[in-house]
């Protein structure tokens, strides 16, 4: 049988041991009017015939050349990370709670927390949250716990990921959190910190600031964060954290440094897979500790003084905390995090540091290849991280259209006539030609 | 034996896995203000350090590979590798979430066919499969509870009941939408206590969530009078899909009147808790919840040559939605591995594994009652796990849940769920799964009868476990919790 | 730098321990004329590049439906076998020489050994030779030494694969063995044992019965088998080790079973890979065992009676026996044989011959359904296993090229006329289907 | 803690992982003599079962990927990952070796390019990459000195010459390919002793087998000499290249004379060694063998376009081949791995590996004299590898060579090649390689010197060594090697 080991005998003298006649009798608790028949599903299929259709469906996958970003990012992931990650102790083990069996899952973890508390200059990290998305959700929830107040409300720039802003909607909305937009200037296509001062006044708990933003525009984070820390808010990085191999660290933004930093972990050596899984990570300043959602591994010692790792902090968790719990996350991006910790470490700072640059440079490049075409432009002035906007003279679907026909995704559509276009280190100056070419191609084309 | 160095003391300034001399990419236009001043501190170490100091930690683990791993609760069956090669397809893994749908039929369909037999299986109206783990797919339940009540009116419905018995993710998901908790009491017998429950219900009531069979290994045998109950208060029935691997194939939460359930497809749909996670979470409803699902979920539509077209389904078409969970699209590579586990396992084949959980289970008591431990539920038959309590042992050898637990770990087992339900005193929440062989849970018994003879004859010896963990660098003792909780050490610092 | 750790301080510090100036000076005994600039090799790829590289030549490989056999076969593979077989505690360890550091690989050979001589019906196995080709030299030469004559021949009929021929003649010819190749029925296709009683008399020491032979036809191994032992010659099997899950053991054979027993193991769980590696097997009875040429492990016990395991009867090996040794080989096929004997743990008695079974059902089903086709003639009237001969009324090699022109691989050519064909589980139905449709396509087409 | 069962104890008759109903396909028509009676004896296990073992069996062994591994002559550095998942990409794994070269056009050039570089590293005239190890590589040299001499019709040289320092494959190999086999003394310098081997030339020399450096870690100073003397006497030279990685980038063996070379890419290329294999041995040669190299080689012809189309050349395209090897091409997947190898590695880094093996070589010889153990060859440069010869060590504290090596398995490092090469008595062979860091070597170094103090305190402690192996299920005594071999036990049978 499909992964059931038993045999007939193993059945009837289990049976007997128990005590009862049949496998049937061992639901005898169910109410007869409840039992069921087993579902209908389609035929079991032997591994051989699913893997050739999984293989028939996964072959039909992708293919274009896609300059996609806006939340998910194309890196190369050296092949040690899913090696090593895919390992059965790392990939069947359960959450880490007889730490004397799980010191692998644990001692990595405390690394894990270790390189992103570095990254991005706090004191410490949680363990993983869902994503990207759900780890902002998180940060914006604590923040209000931390800031211990009744009412007030968060700013939300207009230049954080829509699809974050939407997912925070849902998973603080229960509560009644007011979420206020903070615009954006329409010239570099981020906060205009200077025009901030001319806000109605307001009790403020808490204001996001993206970095890159979803433009890719790099936002003035220092004046912004002191800007916040002068409202009495604490002040929340979304970092994009390969950015943080070149870009300061949210630790040292303005005068005082993020109180709380997040962001979506998938670039640190996670495949896309069509949307997740993904890693959301979390990290603070260590007065907040006990504010911080998810696991929390430490560093302990056995009776001898052998250094071991437990879990730890357990009482800001459901299930010693229960209703009052900080969060009711249980199960989070265990594997994700091993590996984002073997990415972290094979690049190590340099590495980091030149796969930043190398996206950095490659999307420059592309961006002023692009706006060399006629009828395409800038979208936004400011500096920008791997990932910029364009202004384009013809209808975006149908430059998309047209560049799809040619095995090009070229982006993702903003408006009618702006395309986000992101271009990682993953992208060869062949293929930025190509994408060129094709774009003019399809600018001439579907002209009019 | 000491233990692995943590990776940063393996480093050397300057050492670096980069191949090739840098590029000529630089940085130069980016204003200065907005960079870092110091590199990152990351370790510095060679590949070969990498993949060493990894491998060498993975043996650290006890895990279903490599032990048998009997925790209560969490259904820790075995993963079959084909589902995560598959999972794993480079057509699968390269696909950025945000491509056309056109690039993704092979994807799509297969999450869409997800959804159908996830619905057959639980007999529920639809599924969304966007939650990331089972406490999401709580918080999506319980918010389309309060949807459906809000956009009825009816908002003086403020309260959720939980079983005192409940899973900790089930308060703290209640709070997190918002709602007041107001516990259950559970009868002697094991059954929720109806008498509380009648008189907990009220105008005031949102809902129930259930869980069934319970954490305490058992069949709630008034389900029907308990869903009555709250639907007749006005309430709606929340159903916590952790422990759906005792029933598959035997009865369905749909069946029973619940108007939504998660499913946890890391337990039942064997997809791996990579020590942690990811799961899944997808959650099911009843007809009258199924506007409020959450986005994305996935679409289907044939065209005139009557082939199928799938497409993600947002908020834009379906306007009363709690919303989206997350940036995209959920944890599609976990739900791929359910994907195909299902496909190899088939409608007979969800009867047989919960037949076969359930055997295991009642085998693992009968033999350990027969042997002197005491079942916390003697007279009730086990569902696809069940609760000793060690009380008795307790109370004449002084001896603790926790100190069996630690002892087993000498033994070469994974410990089962300890303290949980907090019901039941000294209590060892034990599932075997039905991927565990006759031989393997004979081992287990063995082991947990010489413990109890230690226990009797030595206690020390179990109070001091563990002694030897058997894994490589093991011979770790006790670990010293409440020093971790006191002395928070949470980020390598280097020492000296 | 790829794949060395040392930082720039390391080579300094080590240099002045070493008490040298610099890197070069470690080469200062190689005299001055010889030393050389290095390689002029292409430039240096990243792993990002050269994974790009080789995706894209992977990707233009195979994809036709390939009913080829002929020594190598396509069989489904458990996802289990490989994702084990690649744990780097098996892939990067080394022969296993310090038994107490090396029972993981010790033990899985014994059990492999156990396992061929399970499959086989003989007594032991050695832990692996290169491949079947190479393995089958190394019975002859083994049978020779066996034999412990002067002179004498080796009968070779000529239904074994050609190229193990080819292999066997590369490998023995050196020492001066004469092989005598024994005809076969262009009837049967198989070797008609009546027929030897008539061969001149010869002083045989080896005789080679190959089942399937390479046609596919059974062979009459009893018969031949007993001719053998009459002629005093030792009788070597070379088989297929996935029919043995189903077809007679060569220890079975006659009335005392072969003597030596040899051939390819790729079917148990490797895969083809153009060619290699691929595993051959060898194993004999008791009396031969010092005889038996690689590594042989046994178990053995430690000083506390602790069960573990060692290689052994190493007096046979070249690194004790130097140019006495039973053969010159060292390294063999170690991790093949760890994808062996996890694919026949993993399918077991039921599974193995289930296998084997499909095999032969849709092959006859194959058979049936091309030999419908106005034109096509079987080969060969005998009892065959998953590979059959096709007679074609049309030219073979432009019957191959209309077929390949439709996705389909039909086969291997082995005269003008010709066709040998394949057909294992993993073809269905639908597959089948294709095939023949096609072939009635191209034979018409092709038609004059 | 006892080992881990063989799998066949795991069993149970009737268990199968067979999934589903047997088909009706049926063996009828098959004549029943033919067929088996029984059911060959396998293990009848779950899949779990299979995983579990396995993966436990998996983490009893010392590998590159969890422990230094400096034995000698083995060259066991870090295998790419990298070369491991690009050589098991699909289209790679699932190509029938007989299938039209135009469906394997990305394998053939990759070899093609690998058999250019090969050339251009070695400086031989042209390689073939058919023969599956060393020791086959080794065949098809020798074979060709054999096959030149014959086609020149000068039957006479019917004698190999050997050092006595070589590898057994050497002797074994001149023998298989019919030839008689003369050792040559080696001097207490550790260079070839030029008079026994002017001594030994002759009209029967067919040629001799030189390693070079040598097994005893040494760069041969007379190669040029030797080389002049052995073409004098009309024999051709064989380079064993099993230590290439001791001079990639500093000087060639074509450079210096030899006529053929076999390369092990599972040693100087990174392959894996698989804890036994499968390894590959290409074998180059010089103009004058060219024509006899074994087959299949990969061709190239360039079309009117400029397009290039590889192809398998055989032997009616090379009539003077000593013939093929294998049924089909050796072990593409081992020579992919190769090619993906140097592809990262380039020209400069094979120099720089080169460079950092001899480093690490001299610094440990440096620091473990400097601790006062004897180098064998104390005023000689080390290679890639140097000798320690224990003999003092012996004499004052009776402790052996295989003593220390089973002691250092206790404190975690695999142990050095021992006894070999013959000539140094209690010699320890020890071989870094380029990919371990200084930090690793100084660790070796502390464990040397800590069970040399212990081979003075106590030297029972290695003499009972090793003691507690630190894997799972370890505490593994030494092991009997002898009772082994006087009573073989093969293969397993049930006993009670
Ligand atoms: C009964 C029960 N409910 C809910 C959950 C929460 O599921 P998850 O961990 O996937 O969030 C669990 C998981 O342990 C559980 O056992
Ligand atoms: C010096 C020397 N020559 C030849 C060989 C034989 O190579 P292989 O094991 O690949 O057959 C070896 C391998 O150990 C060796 O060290």
């Amino acid at each position: 049988m499909p992964f059931i080991p038993h045999t007939q005998e193993d059945v009837q003298s289990m049976l007997s041991t128990i005590g009862v006649e049949s496998l049937d009798a061992l639901f005898d608790e169910i109410p007869t009017t409840l039992r069921s028949a087993p579902p209908r599903l389609p035929p079991p299929l032997k591994e051989m015939a699913i893997s050739r259709l999984m293989r028939e469906r996964a072959g039909k996958e992708g293919g274009a050349l896609a300059f996609l970003g806006a939340g998910a990012y194309e890196h190369h992931i050296p092949a040690a990370v899913w090696e090593i990650a895919g390992r059965g102790e790392f990939y069947s083990a359960y959450t880490p709670y007889q730490a004397e069996a799980s010191q692998g899952t644990l001692q990595l973890l405390y690394e894990y927390q270790t390189m992103i508390a570095g990254l991005t200059g706090m004191d410490l990290s949680n363990a993983s949250l869902y994503d990207g998305a759900s780890a902002t959700a998180e940060a914006v929830l604590m923040a209000v716990r931390c800031s211990q107040k009744q009412g007030g409300c968060v700013g939300i720039p207009a230049t954080v990921n829509p699809r974050v802003v939407a997912t925070i909607r849902t998973l603080v909305s229960q509560l009644g959190i007011e979420l206020v937009e903070i615009e954006s200037c329409p010239l570099t296509g981020a906060v205009d910190w200077q025009r901030l001062a001319g806000y109605p006044q307001r009790d403020w708990l808490a204001l996001l600031i993206p970095q890159p933003n979803y433009f890719g525009v790099l936002e003035e984070v220092d004046a912004l964060t002191n800007w916040g820390h002068a409202q009495g808010a604490l002040v929340i990085g979304v970092v994009n954290p390969l950015s943080l191999g070149v870009l300061k660290p949210p630790g040292e933004w303005g005068e005082k440094g993020a109180d709380l930093v997040c962001g979506e972990g998938q670039p640190l050596g996670i495949p896309l897979s069509s949307g997740g899984p993904y890693l959301g990570f979390l990290a603070c300043q260590t007065q907040w500790t006990r504010q911080l959602p998810g696991r929390i591994v430490g560093r302990t010692e056995d009776r001898r003084g052998q250094v071991g790792f437990v879990l730890t902090l357990q009482a800001r968790e459901q299930h010693i905390r229960r209703a009052k719990a900080t969060s009711n996350i249980c199960t989070n991006q265990g594997l994700m995090t091993v590996a984002a910790t073997l990415y972290l470490a094979l690049l190590g700072p340099t590495g980091l540091a030149r796969v930043a640059t190398a996206c950095h440079h490659n999307s420059k490049q592309l961006q002023e290849k692009l706006t060399g075409i006629v009828g395409v432009e800038k979208g936004y002035d400011g500096p920008f991280f791997h990932e910029f906007v364009l202004q384009l003279a013809r209808p975006v679907e149908s430059v998309l259209a047209g560049l799809f026909d040619r095995g090009i995704i070229g982006g993702l559509a903003l408006a009618s006539d702006r395309l986000l276009v992101c271009c990682t280190e993953t992208k060869t100056e062949q293929d930025r030609d190509r994408y060129a070419q094709a774009l003019e191609d399809v600018m001439k084309e579907s002209g009019g | 034996m000491r233990g692995e160095r943590v990776i940063f003391e393996e480093g050397q300034p300057g050492r670096t896995n980069h191949q090739h001399a840098p590029d000529s990419a630089s940085l130069k236009d980016l204003p200065p203000t907005l960079l870092r001043s110091t590199p990152p501190p990351l370790p510095e170490v060679s590949e070969l350090q990498v993949v060493r100091h990894y491998t060498r930690l993975s043996q650290k683990n006890f895990s279903i590979d490599t032990h048998f791993y009997p925790l209560g609760s969490c259904t820790m069956k075995y993963n079959p590798r084909a589902c995560h090669v598959l999972a794993m397809l480079p057509g699968f893994l390269n696909r950025h979430p945000l491509e056309p749908d056109q690039t993704g039929q092979g994807v799509l369909s297969s999450l869409f066919e997800l959804q159908e037999m996830l619905a057959e299986i639980t007999g529920m109206a639809a599924v969304s499969l966007s939650p990331m783990a089972g406490a999401q797919g709580e918080f999506a339940g319980v918010a389309m509870i309060g949807a459906y009540h809000r956009q009825r009116g009816d908002v003086e419905r403020v309260e959720m009941l939980v079983p005192d018995a409940a899973h900790g993710t089930n308060p703290a998901t209640a709070s997190l939408c918002g709602f007041r908790v107001r516990e259950i009491a559970t009868q002697a017998t094991g059954d929720l206590d109806l008498d509380s429950l009648r008189e907990a219900v009220g105008p005031q009531t949102a809902g129930l969530m259930l869980t069934n069979p319970s954490t305490l290994g058992l069949f709630e045998r008034e389900v029907e009078t308990i869903i009555d109950i709250v639907h007749q208060a006005g309430g709606l029935l929340y159903y916590d899909g952790a422990n759906l691997n005792a029933i598959t194939g035997r009865a369905r939460p749909g069946d029973m009147g619940f108007d939504a359930i998660h499913i946890n497809v890391h337990k039942t749909f064997s997809t791996p808790h990579g020590g942690g996670g990811p799961g899944a979470g997808p959650v099911g409803v009843s007809k009258r919840l199924q506007p409020f699902l959450p986005v994305p979920m996935v679409g289907c539509q044939r065209d005139a040559a009557g082939k199928n077209h799938f497409a993600w389904v947002g908020a834009r078409e379906r306007p009363q939605t709690i919303g989206q969970l997350s940036a995209f699209m959920g944890n599609i590579g976990v739900l791929l591995r359910a994907y195909v586990y299902l496909r190899m396992v088939g409608g007979d084949g969800m009867r047989r594994v919960a037949d076969h959980a359930t055997l295991n289970a009642n085998y693992l008591m009968a033999r350990l009652t027969e042997a002197g431990f005491t079942a916390a539920f003697a007279n009730r038959r086990a569902s696809h796990e069940f609760i000793l309590t060690l009380k008795p042992e307790m109370d004449r050898f002084g001896v603790s849940a926790l100190d069996f637990a630690k002892r087993l770990l000498d033994y070469g087992f994974y410990a089962p769920t300890i303290y949980f339900p907090l019901l039941v005193p000294e209590c060892l929440l034990i599932e075997p799964t039905e991927t565990e062989s006759k031989e393997e849970l004979d081992r287990f018994i063995a082991a947990m009868v010489a413990i109890r003879s230690e226990a009797m004859e030595n206690p020390a010896l179990l109070k001091e476990a563990p002694h030897h963990v058997p894994v490589p660098g093991g011979g770790l003792g006790r670990l010293d919790e409440t020093r971790a909780a006191r002395k928070p050490d949470l980020i390598w610092k280097k020492r000296d």
